[in-house]
């Protein structure tokens, strides 16, 4: 038989690659997690916006809060936010150069629980802050 | 068939090809350097080699140590002018290949740390953890990227070698991918293929050390030395054969047999203090290492497992932090193979084939009789090694004469006027049609059928232990083997394209005519004498009559012709070769 | 000589926003889309008119409301391009500048309201 | 011995003599406790079927030639043991994202010409010779760049990268890994020659952080923190550039 010149080359397609593996389902739904990012972040503009229409106007926005509609978006937003803040502590070691503390490298499980840590505290403030505006 | 004109091919892309390749290019820019290899170069068995490489750099060493490790570790078998050579270069490869990258290990002031190894004197062994063959190969392959004139032929396979008027004009290989051939016209040519640990069955040899370029070079006429040398390494994985490196006992680490006795100290390698020391005990040569093993197992104090017989090679006494901090890399293949975690149980480890000291026979500038040839690496023969390996020489001999036969290859090509290729043409034709007739085969027998007979021949007649009947045996089944093997191979597979049957039985076809130069060197020597033991009425070193190199022929269809050539002594005498308590003995008078 | 990318600037944007919003995020979700509106952990008037009308004149409560809306946006937008490429929709320039324009449009509408509620 | 146990490995041929598809076929192989997918193989290759062609060498996870997809998930066939899939089959396929030469070898060459975009050898400051004796280096210097020295090379990360699969100019994680490798070491002074790939939107800007790639390599080399730590570089360089114009150099 003549050598071939011309061989074929077999290359999979992409189609679907993300259902090939549930790493890469877990990695989809995090960068899903844009989609409610930005979508949160137009409720807080349309709030900012009635706001600048007066009191009547905000507590339409407010009012529009409460329906179970609004409830169930946010509280799918919430997850997918906290899905996102989990990943995002996760894979912070990788984003960062090794950290030296007394000639020892920082083991990434430190660097992931202080951002954690830190969310928590954050979180914490941000609550205390809200909750001790109460009349 | 396509061509490719160079100046210089190179056979092999491991640490002697690289070297070789590295040093051609930088000696004169203008040529054209061909590097083929039947795998891209980080593949290369080199990759595997974990203890280290040696060079003098403590105060207390001289190269005088090295040299008389070297040769006393070799059985006096050893070219010791190329052996003086060798040890005053060592150091500066090894400082090139730092200032090339090479990570090698560290200690706290930043200065290069070096360890013990078996049959040394004084630490002497540069590491680079226990990956010191990855990461020698793997800067050697990323600082051969930056040399433009490399031309790299990754995944062709080297079939045969074009011969004309008694020089070298070229080589033949098949690029692998498509099945074609192409032909590689160059006055020079260096081997650097590697050893042939693989047609033993037991072996720390990756699936590549097949032994073809010696094959090629002795059907050509050049001449296999000192054949009958194989090393065994005493401390292999049951079963796979996967190496546990000599590193681990340099760090410490001890052989005992089923009853925890450390039974070295009855093979005059002992006392067992103090420990660890110099050439003594789990530090003595490889060789006795090997033999004592045999001797335990013939007295019923091996350890019985399905694998076959083994002793305990113990590290946990030198606790977690430096067994994980020295050892990473055995840690790892000892629990994923063995399913043994080394920190808290022994490693279970027998003998297995690794190295092949003799090969195709150099000078020390790594000239071979057929003009226009080199070799360098574990295919050559260049003479440091003699009748046993001294651990750590064979990762710096890549380096030290992986250069030399670069710069004689460069050397040579440009003293060489290039010829017109018509008859080479005719060569590669013809000696493709007959690769290719071996794809056409209807009948005869399966490439593992022979493959196997083969290893499992060479086991029992040229072993650890040789004896005349077991060899002769060995001898004549190799003999029918290559007949076999001429009736024909019948593969499943013919295609063109990436058709690794095809190839491997072209290796095969090789290594049955180096496993019969071997067996026919071991034959003929009737003398006991590093890696070669006798236990037939020839225990004993005979220097009347075997102070001297075999030199196996190649004679056709037939057996080899085996000769002598003397040894190249220049002031090292044959003495008595002495470890542990009698070797410091030996020294003091 | 290949091209240096302008990824610089957006994927700065990008980790800010991100930070913030894992931060914060569930958090501020959890305050103003859930208990604050059903009165669970914190009472109903907790983002009353007149205390977020306080919050917006305040410069620092203007800039946190600035930086929280334009973070998340160009976070969220930059992220959903690569969605649309893990896809395998071809994303053109075009559509980059769309994503990147759009978090640039919220982000000047929420300067602009906030500059309207005055100091 | 151990008791002879039977397990199906199916695996994907393709000749790209003949075949415009590849397809599946599957062999039963006897197998014991500790033989490795490769092994299995192997004695398909010695005993079944001399055509099944894939690539391997060391079989001690140290050359890199055996990567392929198994049951999905890329890994070294020899450091992979049919013990943890019996008694299920095993499903073998070439390594994703790559070019099929034939059956479980793919075309390598895409990711030896990145390999050397990245300039991956020292580029020192001034070339000094062996006499002028080694570098200093302390060992912490060395923890900068060490466990990316360690690469070998196997492709797994290319096969676990969606970004490679979907655009096949990203730099990718190996060679990007090798990048750092090399700009990390105290001894080299070519960070900014390679800083050019680093900027490019297919050097570490081809990355989302999937971060699958870390997830399979066998040697713990964690390619996508190389490439990540390196957006943070690439952006520095971005903008101090307005500052210094001529900096860097």
């Amino acid at each position: 038989m003549p050598a071939p010149n011309l061989l074929n080359r077999y290359t999979r397609p992409m189609e679907g690659w993300w259902r090939r593996n549930p790493f890469y389902l877990w990695y989809m739904l995090r960068e899903a997690s844009c989609v409610f990012i930005i979508a949160y972040a137009l409720v807080l503009l349309c709030g900012l916006y009635r706001l600048s229409q007066g009191e009547a106007a905000f507590n339409g926005w407010l009012a529009a809060l409460a329906t179970p509609r609004s409830i169930a978006f946010h509280g799918i937003t919430a997850m997918m936010v906290l899905y996102h803040a989990w990943t995002w502590f996760k894979v912070m070691p990788k984003t960062l150069p090794f950290i030296h503390i007394g000639g020892k490298r920082m083991p990434d499980a430190a660097i992931v629980t202080s951002g954690l840590a830190a969310a928590v505290v954050l979180s914490a403030l941000l609550f205390v802050l809200v909750w001790s505006g109460r009349s | 068939m396509q061509v490719i004109q160079a100046d210089v091919v190179i056979v092999g892309g491991g640490g002697a090809g690289l070297r070789a390749a590295i040093a051609a290019a930088e000696r004169d820019p203008s040529l054209r350097i061909a590097l083929v290899s039947k795998v891209v170069p980080m593949r290369s068995h080199t990759v595997a080699a974990e203890g280290g490489a040696a060079g003098v750099v403590r105060g207390d060493d001289s190269l005088e140590n090295h040299f008389d490790d070297t040769v006393s570790g070799g059985d006096w078998l050893c070219e010791q002018d190329v052996v003086d050579y060798f040890v005053a270069h060592c150091t500066d490869e090894l400082v090139q290949l730092e200032r090339w990258g090479c990570p090698w290990s560290r200690k706290e002031d930043g200065h290069i740390n070096v360890r013990f190894f078996g049959g040394m004197k004084v630490q002497r062994t540069w590491f680079a953890a226990d990956k010191s063959g990855f990461h020698i190969l793997h800067t050697l392959f990323q600082t051969s990227l930056r040399l433009p004139s490399i031309s790299r032929y990754d995944e062709f396979f080297c079939a045969d070698l074009m011969v004309e008027d008694g020089k070298v004009r070229g080589v033949l290989a098949i690029e692998i991918t498509t099945g074609e051939f192409f032909l590689f016209e160059a006055p020079a040519v260096v081997m650097a293929t590697g050893g042939a640990g693989r047609i033993y069955r037991q072996n720390t040899n990756a699936g590549i050390v097949t032994g073809e370029g010696m094959g090629m070079a002795y059907r050509h006429g050049v001449a296999l030395r000192d054949m009958e040398f194989m090393q065994w390494h005493p401390t292999a994985l049951p079963g796979t054969g996967i190496l546990i490196t000599e590193g681990c006992r340099g760090e410490g680490g001890i052989l005992v047999n089923k009853d925890g006795y450390r039974y070295l100290q009855d093979y005059g390698l002992g006392p067992l203090d103090p420990w660890p020391r110099p050439k003594a005990m789990e530090l003595g040569p490889r060789d006795r290492l090997s033999q004592a093993f045999w001797h335990e197992q013939q007295k019923g104090r091996t350890i019985d497992t399905p694998k076959g017989q083994v002793v305990h090679l113990d590290l946990r006494h030198l606790g977690r932090k430096k067994i994980l901090e020295r050892l990473p890399l055995i840690t790892e293949v000892a629990k994923t193979f063995m399913g043994v975690d080394p920190v808290v149980s022994p490693i279970p480890v027998c003998p297995a084939v690794h190295y092949t000291m003799g090969g195709i026979q150099t000078n020390v500038r790594c000239e071979t009789s057929l003009s226009g040839l080199y070799a360098a690496g574990e295919c050559s023969s260049v003479g440091i090694h003699g009748a046993n390996r001294l651990g750590s020489n064979s990762l710096v001999e890549i380096i030290v004469f992986g250069r030399v036969a670069g710069d004689s290859a460069a050397q040579h090509a440009r003293t060489v006027t290039a010829s017109h290729g018509d008859s080479i043409r005719r060569q590669a034709e013809a000696s493709a049609q007959h690769l290719l007739s071996l794809l056409g085969q209807e009948t005869g027998e399966r490439v593992a059928t022979l493959r196997d007979a083969m290893r499992d021949s060479m086991e029992s007649g040229v072993g650890i232990y040789r004896k005349q009947d077991a060899m002769q045996a060995t001898c004549e089944t190799l003999a029918e083997l290559r007949t076999r093997y001429r009736g024909g191979v019948r593969l499943d597979d013919r295609n063109r394209a990436f058709n690794t049957e095809w190839l491997t039985a072209i290796e095969l076809g090789y290594m049955l005519e180096v496993a019969e130069a071997l067996a026919h060197s071991a034959l003929q020597r009737r003398e006991s004498r590093g890696a070669h033991f006798r236990l037939d009425g020839y225990e004993e070193r005979d220097d009347e009559r075997f102070l001297a190199h075999s030199i196996a022929h190649f004679r056709g269809d037939g057996p080899p012709l085996i000769d002598y050539a003397p040894v190249t002594i220049t002031r090292s005498a044959p003495r008595t070769r002495t470890y542990g308590g009698a070797g410091k003995k030996a020294e003091m008078t | 000589m290949i091209r240096r990318s302008n990824k610089p600037v957006f994927w700065s944007l990008f980790g800010a926003g991100g930070m913030v919003s894992a931060l914060i995020g569930p958090m501020l979700v959890f305050v103003t889309g859930i208990a604050v509106p059903l009165g669970f952990l914190l009472p109903h008037d907790a983002l009353r008119y007149e205390r977020m009308l306080a919050l917006a004149h305040n410069p620092a409560g203007k800039l946190a409301l600035a930086v929280v809306i334009s973070l998340f946006l160009f976070h969220g937008c930059h992220r959903f391009y690569h969605c649309l490429h893990d896809f395998g929709i071809h994303v053109t320039a075009g559509m980059k500048a769309a994503c990147h324009g759009f978090a640039a449009a919220g982000t000047a509408l929420a300067v602009y309201l906030l500059l309207v509620i005055g100091f | 011995m151990t008791t002879t146990r039977i397990i199906e490995i199916e695996c994907q041929r393709f000749n790209p003599q003949t075949d415009s598809e590849p397809h599946f076929q599957s062999y039963q192989v006897p197998f014991s406790e500790e033989m490795s997918v490769l092994q299995g193989l192997q004695y398909i290759k010695d005993h079944l079927d001399g055509s099944l062609t894939f690539r391997w060498s060391c079989r001690m996870a140290i050359c890199g030639s055996c990567g392929s997809m198994v049951n999905g998930v890329p890994q070294l066939s020899c450091h992979t043991f049919l013990r943890d899939y019996f008694p299920d089959k095993v499903r073998i396929e070439p390594l994703n994202h790559f070019p099929v030469l034939r059956d479980l070898a793919i075309d390598q060459t895409d990711f030896l010409a990145k390999l050397e975009s990245v300039k991956p050898y020292l580029i020192p400051d001034t070339e000094k010779t062996p006499a002028q004796g080694t570098y200093l280096q302390t060992p912490q210097q060395m923890d900068e760049y060490y466990q990316y020295s360690e690469c070998i090379n196997c492709l797994l990360c290319y096969a676990a990268c969606p970004q490679y699969g979907l655009n096949k100019e990203f730099t990718g994680p190996a060679a990007l890994a090798l990048l750092h490798r090399y700009n990390a070491d105290s001894r080299d002074a070519g960070s900014a020659e390679r800083m050019e790939v680093i900027n490019g939107e297919n050097g570490v800007w081809g990355c989302t952080l999937v971060s699958y790639c870390s997830e399979v390599c066998p040697k713990g080399v964690d390619p996508a923190r190389a490439i990540n730590q390196n957006k943070i570089n690439s952006t520095k360089d971005y903008f101090l550039r307005f500052l210094q114009p001529r900096g860097g150099k």
